[in-house]
């Protein structure tokens, strides 16, 4: 394990930076965001970001494939959006989790390559929590916020930050920072975790075996009653990975894209034979189905959820992944 | 996809000097859709519109795109050939590559770039327009004619003649207008009432005619064709069925001091009151600002001695709903008000009057009986001053009318004479500023007035004129002779301007026909159309839509009453197709673009919509009555959902056009 | 206060006034309130809170509720009731099937602007007036009350609740705010200075459609935006161009009937200050055409389906401009 | 401060009907000259003019969009230029709010007569745009090619 004093924090950033693009989570807090690191740019005071490290690697408007219809030719134009190396510094156990996910659905047969070349170019540099918010759970999924993943593990104390290559990425990357001397991280205080309210979230029940039983469950329509429909919580959350390809006429070519998409939305999947979930109540389950059971029945019970909380804050209606899984888990078990 | 056909006009050398029309249509056949592309000479000519005819059979065009002259000159004229070639009139759109771009342009590269930017537009818009097809309304066989004037009289009249039913409605107790107050007519000098009284008559008369005096236009719904009108029938406190027109409770009313208004209120009139003895109806009306029955409940003398039983002192006034399917506005003039003008002594002495109260001062059934006096002492005047122009032709002051009032040069010239006719021993001066007379036998009417009569006309304007001494002292400057002048008179006549009657404006709002700034109607066309308004189905006739004469209204009038008559003759009416239409799925019932719509052609219903899961949902939508949309599209800029868009002008066409034009 | 409205409630369900009552449902937290509906005392008695948090505007909801068969009745607060009137006025609502209850309301916190003052991991609070006890992972803290207000309730334009069957807790008054210092703040930049500030806020938008959904005014059945064929429907803005033609366009949409409640604030995830854009409207509006306020009453016309015929000229704006 | 020459705004003119596309015939048929950068798009009436149709010109490429009509309480269809009024005058003053220079767009009322004002009008306003230099606050760059 290396080790690198806090004052010397802007000199790492700037010697990562001099490689490759930096991210780090910066801003106030209400609006911190992984921004490309400048000098004198500091880290966020927030636990989170607002919106999640997927982003960097699934972003929100991706540009797939140019048109150009000239009489009744059509000529294919490669448009993608350049990718480079990049390191993204600060990500927490949660959002680090969330790759796993998304792995396992843009990485499987057929490969999405515009997400692979990114993953590639990518080097995620996770960073310990220590002080936790109220809405974290990301221990009911068996996540450890104290000893993150990632290609490189951070811890941060005071004086030091401590870091641990756990890939060859990783290893690489720490090789060239000159600032760097070896040190380990003292030993986590983990108590704080145990006092957090969600912490034992019931998610028995979830996770395909009980499958038709939670669809049919009649207290969907209490809880999506006051659903207003929006893509708040799909958009921060650091699993959601739906996607709409759409395309636009600039008069000279089609541009086609790809932009998330929201199962929250009236038009999503929309198909010529209409809406295959109808009302707020399909759309709703729908979102929490995906990442409760559905995902996890198809992938060894793992689920799509990391716990980060984002949804819990952002909700205009405060209606979240944690009330679902209580008032589903408190009527089956 | 449409399958387009491009027909470059050269138009002669208007189009083809600045724009290379073989560029244009050699660029505009590279556009998608477009199967056939070509220039012409004269694409309006017979030939021009022969081969779009035959591309469109042999091709089988979905849709035209000509380039040539302005849409508003010659886009009829392609539906047309279009239609009937078997295409919709409405598939075909007009690139103006005239009077917007070769006209405009002398740099031909210049020009034929823009030629075909403008041309893709219109290929753009095309390719998104749909068939559509008129819609057909009926028409109701009545005429309104809003206002008894000479206009209104004449019109009806003549709409009448041709078979079909009219209303006059009038706002005074008798119809006949303005003209009943006049003396005499010029150029002839024949008597006014002589010609006016037998055609008041005829109306009367005339089965066709229906009179609705003492009458006002309370509201007007519909649209050409169509419209629903409310009428308030004000209460006169006279059953006019009963009333025989005796006119003893005129005589013997004990309330003497009301002014009467057909003679400006230069004499008396009782209460209950015939205007004058020709009025037509012959009704008494009581005036209740007046009466001391309705004001105080104690009197009740007419009702002693009307035989006839015809007094109703309970009489309300009644509104009734009639259907029309056209309307004439004739709502008339007014001279001007000479509060503005104190420099003239209007108000300080009686001895100043306006011309038409001049005109009842001559008058046999006048004040004076037909001999003029000064309406100050009684006594015979002997040197009068004619002031013209007064309120007229005032550039852009708030005080006066910027335009010419077009009667008074002749009126005054009519009044000079017959004073120096009657009255050998006056001296008549006229101040002017132009003399105009431009009229079958007026400059020689006019010249009668100088050479035969010796009245004075002097070219320039009064400067002021002060009460002194019982008589008037009257500064003015003599513009040719370059000298002021002072001249003692007895009697000053001012040529007051004349202005729209007030009752236009409100009607006009409520015909939603469009005014100009002076508040005469707008025609819709000032020359090819002077007598229709811009509104369907509302006709103009006299001098509400401009000053005029009496033959000017009188021609105007029967003009109005043909238009009217061409339009009650026909069964059905074609609609323009170009009309908003709500889509009801989207549409909130939020009643934004009824507030908007000027014509009242959107209305609301509650009706059942699938809901998901086979479930009805019940919303209130938007329903577009096309025969009364004028495709003005307001609503659609109202509607926060996009429900309402407009058909041949629709958000998608618009936004094709602007991509097309920014590309 | 809580107590006297869940007794109303439980009273108006009891007595067959209404078959469901509209609330506020207590959350896992103290201050994540869900909006719902009751059917019973015993869901009342278990769950229905009225509380600092119950910010959500209540009167959008009653669109969907008012066409379904029965009565509700409806807890309204004075900003909800000047949204609820504005859609009746738009035919939105059926008055007929709600029984609308207004509340008095001292201005509702924001659980965001307790955390932007360096509390983390808020677990509870205690205390009414001035000041609360915070419970948190980390200890409690204590924080004044009008400092955690939400913004909105910090220039809160009128206490009054209109058009209600009942009132709780007293009628209010229209309040002097100072509701458009901001606008007023913005006017004074330079086009320059404006057009990075808002490029600085409108860039965070994931287009999550939260204000657009929240909006009372936003009750389109189909949004322009979801609609292909509005010809400026997106999912998500593809670059700052869209991001404005999003919200200018929602800006314009809901002018003259923006009520001002400041949910579309309240929920941004981004902290976008998008209510100034429609403060900015209502501000031009007073200035321009006369004061107005929507929802305030039920006759006057809107201000964008009205007219004078001496409205100032568009140019207006050029000429406003260059005086600065 | 130096013009660049080169620089040729796109300009949009919508015009109403009735009276700004018969005014813009007029000064065609009067041969008055306006520069080849501006084209007209007809509509029915100002009050046609949807915002959203400026915000899509924009986005295609205009540096400048101006909406002629009938002068107010001439309309055609007797009211429409009024509400078109205040529509543009909010729209143009939260375009300047969000700091998107004002000059880009102009309403200005041309009558069938004013052949000569309407020529007038789009010299000076191609002047003022051309000055400006390309919209780049409102533009999307996808459009450009």
């Amino acid at each position: 394990m290396k080790k690198c004093p806090v004052s010397q924090l802007d000199a790492l950033f700037a010697s990562v930076a001099a490689r490759q693009k930096l991210y780090i989570p910066a801003g106030e807090a209400k609006t911190a965001a992984f921004q490309p690191w400048q000098e004198g740019m500091k880290l966020t005071d927030a636990l989170n970001t607002v919106r999640s490290a997927k982003d960097l690697f699934f972003p929100q408007v991706e540009n797939l494939v140019n048109f150009k219809v000239t009489g009744k030719q059509i000529e294919i134009i490669e448009n993608r959006d350049p990718s480079e190396p990049f390191v993204v510094f600060g990500v927490r156990a949660c959002d680090c989790r969330s790759f796993d996910i998304l792995d396992k659905v843009f990485l499987c047969d057929p490969v999405d390559t515009y997400y692979k070349t990114r993953r590639e170019n990518g080097v995620i540099m996770t960073l310990a929590c220590t002080e936790p918010e109220e809405t974290c759970f990301c221990t009911a999924f068996g996540i450890d916020p104290t000893d993150p993943a990632g290609d490189v593990s951070c811890w941060m104390d005071g004086e030091n930050l401590y870091l641990r290559a756990n890939t060859e990425k990783g290893e690489t990357l720490l090789s060239e920072l000159p600032m760097l001397s070896d040190g380990d991280a003292p030993a986590a205080d983990k108590t704080v975790f145990d006092r957090l309210p969600l912490k034992n979230l019931p998610l028995d029940k979830f996770g395909g075996e009980h499958m038709m039983e939670l669809f049919k469950y009649e207290k969907w329509a209490g809880l999506a009653e006051s659903c207003l429909g929006c893509g708040a919580c799909t958009f921060v959350c650091p699993t959601c990975q739906c996607y709409d390809i759409r395309e636009f006429n600039t008069g000279d070519e089609i541009k086609r894209f790809r932009c998330w998409d929201s199962c929250m939305y009236s038009d999503f999947t929309l198909m010529s034979a209409g809406q295959p979930r109808p009302t707020q109540l399909e759309r709703f389950r729908q979102r929490f189905m995906h990442k409760l059971v559905y995902y996890p029945s198809t992938h060894d019970g793992e689920f799509g959820c990391v716990g980060c909380g984002r949804c819990l804050q952002k909700c205009p209606i405060s209606m979240n992944i944690v009330k679902v899984a209580k008032t589903l888990g408190e009527e089956t078990t | 996809m449409q399958k387009i056909g491009v027909f470059v006009c050269w138009c002669g050398s208007n189009i083809a000097a600045t724009v290379d029309v073989q560029a244009v249509s050699d660029a505009l056949a590279k556009e998608p859709g477009v199967v056939f592309s070509t220039n012409y000479q004269y694409m309006c000519s017979q030939a021009g519109q022969d081969m779009i005819q035959d591309t469109i059979k042999e091709y089988g065009l979905t849709g035209v795109v000509v380039c040539s002259c302005s849409p508003r000159m010659h886009e009829a004229t392609f539906r047309k050939t279009c239609e009937k070639a078997g295409l919709n009139p409405y598939m075909v759109e007009i690139a103006n590559i005239r009077e917007q771009c070769s006209w405009i342009h002398k740099d031909k590269e210049t020009g034929t770039e823009k030629a075909i930017i403008l041309g893709r537009a219109a290929i753009a818009k095309v390719h998104l327009n749909a068939p559509l097809t008129a819609g057909q309304s009926p028409v109701t066989k009545r005429a309104l004619v809003i206002g008894g004037g000479i206009a209104g009289i004449q019109t009806a009249l003549d709409i009448a003649e041709a078979g079909f039913p009219v209303d006059i409605v009038e706002t005074k107790p008798t119809i006949g207008g303005k003209m009943t107050q006049i003396d005499k007519t010029f150029p002839t000098l024949d008597c006014a009432a002589c010609i006016l009284t037998p055609k008041m008559v005829d109306a009367a008369q005339n089965e066709n005619i229906n009179i609705l005096s003492y009458s006002e236009v309370e509201s007007v719904k519909g649209f050409v064709g169509n419209f629903t009108v409310t009428i308030r029938r004000k209460a006169r406190y006279v059953d006019e069925t009963k009333c025989t027109g005796c006119g003893l409770c005129t005589e013997k009313c004990p309330q003497k001091k009301v002014p009467n208004e057909f003679n400006l209120g230069l004499d008396n009139r009782r209460a209950i009151y015939i205007p004058f003895a020709q009025a037509v109806p012959k009704v008494a009306t009581i005036d209740p600002n007046y009466c001391t029955m309705l004001k105080t409940g104690k009197c009740g003398v007419c009702s002693k001695v009307c035989t006839a039983g015809a007094i109703d002192y309970k009489q309300q006034d009644e509104l009734i709903e009639r259907e029309y399917g056209a309307i004439v506005a004739a709502t008339g003039f007014n001279p001007i008000s000479m509060d503005k003008f104190d420099e003239f002594a209007y108000s300080q002495s009686p001895d100043v009057v306006t011309s038409l109260e001049f005109e009842r001062l001559m008058n046999a059934a006048g004040p004076t009986g037909g001999t003029l006096l000064r309406p100050s002492d009684g006594t015979h005047p002997h040197t009068l001053v004619f002031v013209q122009c007064v309120g007229s032709r005032c550039d852009g002051g708030e005080k006066g009318k910027p335009y010419c009032s077009k009667i008074c040069c002749m009126y005054t010239a009519k009044h000079a004479m017959l004073t120096r006719e009657k009255y050998p021993d006056t001296d008549v001066y006229v101040f002017y500023i132009d003399v105009r007379t431009p009229g079958k036998n007026f400059d020689e009417f006019y010249r009668r007035a100088v050479e035969e009569y010796g009245v004075h006309y002097i070219k320039g304007m009064v400067g002021k004129v002060v009460p002194e001494n019982g008589k008037l002292k009257v500064q003015a400057s003599d513009l040719l002779g370059g000298q002021q002048l002072h001249i003692d008179a007895d009697m000053v006549v001012l040529a007051a301007a004349i202005e729209p009657d007030k009752s236009a404006r409100p009607l006009a709002t409520m015909l939603t026909a469009s005014m100009d700034t002076n508040d005469f109607f707008t025609e819709a066309h000032p020359k090819l159309r002077p007598v229709e308004s811009p509104t369907a189905g509302v006709f103009l006739s006299g001098a509400c839509q401009g000053p005029k004469d009496i033959p000017d209204t009188v021609a105007q009038a029967g003009a109005a009453a043909a238009k009217v008559i061409g339009l009650l003759s026909k069964d059905q009416l074609t609609c323009n197709p170009c009309v908003a239409n709500s889509n009801e799925l989207m549409c909130n019932g939020c009643s934004a673009c009824e507030k908007v719509c000027p014509y009242g052609a959107i209305t609301y219903i509650d009706k059942d919509f699938r809901g998901p899961n086979r479930t009805t949902l019940r919303r209130r939508v938007a329903q577009v009555n096309p025969a009364v949309c004028q495709g003005c599209g307001a609503c659609t800029v109202a509607c926060p959902s996009g429900a309402m868009d407009l058909k041949g002008f629709s958000n998608a066409q618009i936004m094709a056009e602007v991509d097309a034009i920014c590309k | 206060m809580q107590e006297l409205i869940k007794a109303k409630a439980v009273e108006l369900l009891e007595n067959g006034v209404c078959d469901r009552v509209l609330g506020w449902k207590a959350g896992e937290f103290f201050y994540d309130v869900t909006p719902a509906v009751f059917r019973s005392r015993e869901e009342i008695e278990k769950d229905f809170v009225f509380g600092p948090f119950c910010g959500a505007n209540m009167s959008k909801y009653l669109i969907a509720e008012s066409r379904k068969e029965g009565k509700i009745a409806a807890f309204l607060k004075p900003c909800d009731t000047y949204s609820f009137q504005q859609l009746q006025k738009e035919h939105r609502i059926r008055r007929e099937n709600v029984y609308a209850v207004g509340v008095q309301c001292e201005g509702m916190c924001d659980i965001d602007a307790m955390k932007a003052a360096g509390i983390k991991g808020i677990l509870g609070a205690d205390g009414d007036g001035g000041t609360l006890t915070v419970h948190t992972l980390y200890g409690d803290k204590s924080v004044e009350r009008k400092t955690v207000l939400a913004e909105r309730c910090k220039c809160c334009k009128s206490k009054k609740l209109l058009g209600c069957d009942e009132i709780i807790g007293g009628q209010g008054e229209e309040l002097e705010s100072n509701r458009f210092a901001q606008v007023e703040k913005l006017e004074a930049m330079t086009p320059d200075e404006r057009f990075a500030f808002w490029r600085g806020e409108l860039s965070r938008c994931i287009r999550c459609n939260a204000c657009r959904n929240v909006c009372p005014a936003c009750s389109c059945e189909k949004c322009v935006f979801d609609n292909p064929a509005s010809g400026v429907e997106n999912k998500a803005a593809a670059n700052s161009f869209e991001e404005n033609l999003f919200h200018v366009i929602r800006a314009f949409h809901v002018a003259g009937r923006c009520t001002d409640c400041g949910e579309c604030s309240r929920v941004c995830p981004q902290h976008i200050p998008l209510h100034l854009l429609n403060r900015k409207f209502i501000k031009d509006i007073n200035e321009l055409y006369g004061d107005y306020q929507a929802g305030a009453d039920m006759d006057t016309r809107p201000p964008l389906v009205n007219f004078q015929t001496d409205d100032p000229e568009p140019s207006v704006v050029h000429e406003r401009g260059s005086e600065q | 401060m130096q013009v660049n020459q080169e620089f040729k705004p796109t300009i949009v003119a919508f015009c109403c009907n009735w009276c700004s596309y018969a005014g813009a015939d007029l000064s065609g048929t009067n041969r008055l000259q306006y520069p080849a950068n501006v084209k007209i798009i007809r509509i029915p009436c100002s009050c046609r003019l949807n915002p959203m149709f400026i915000l899509r010109a924009f986005q295609r490429g205009a540096d400048g969009v101006i909406l002629c009509g009938c002068h107010p309480g001439d309309c055609h269809y007797t009211t429409g230029n009024y509400y078109a009024r205040r529509r543009m005058t909010l729209l143009f003053s939260m375009l300047d709010f969000l700091g998107i220079e004002r000059e880009r767009t102009r309403v200005e009322w041309v009558s069938a007569a004013e052949g000569a004002k309407f020529a007038a009008t789009m010299n000076e306003f191609v002047e003022t745009v051309t000055k400006l230099g390309e919209n780049k606050r409102l533009e999307d760059l996808r459009c450009k090619s």
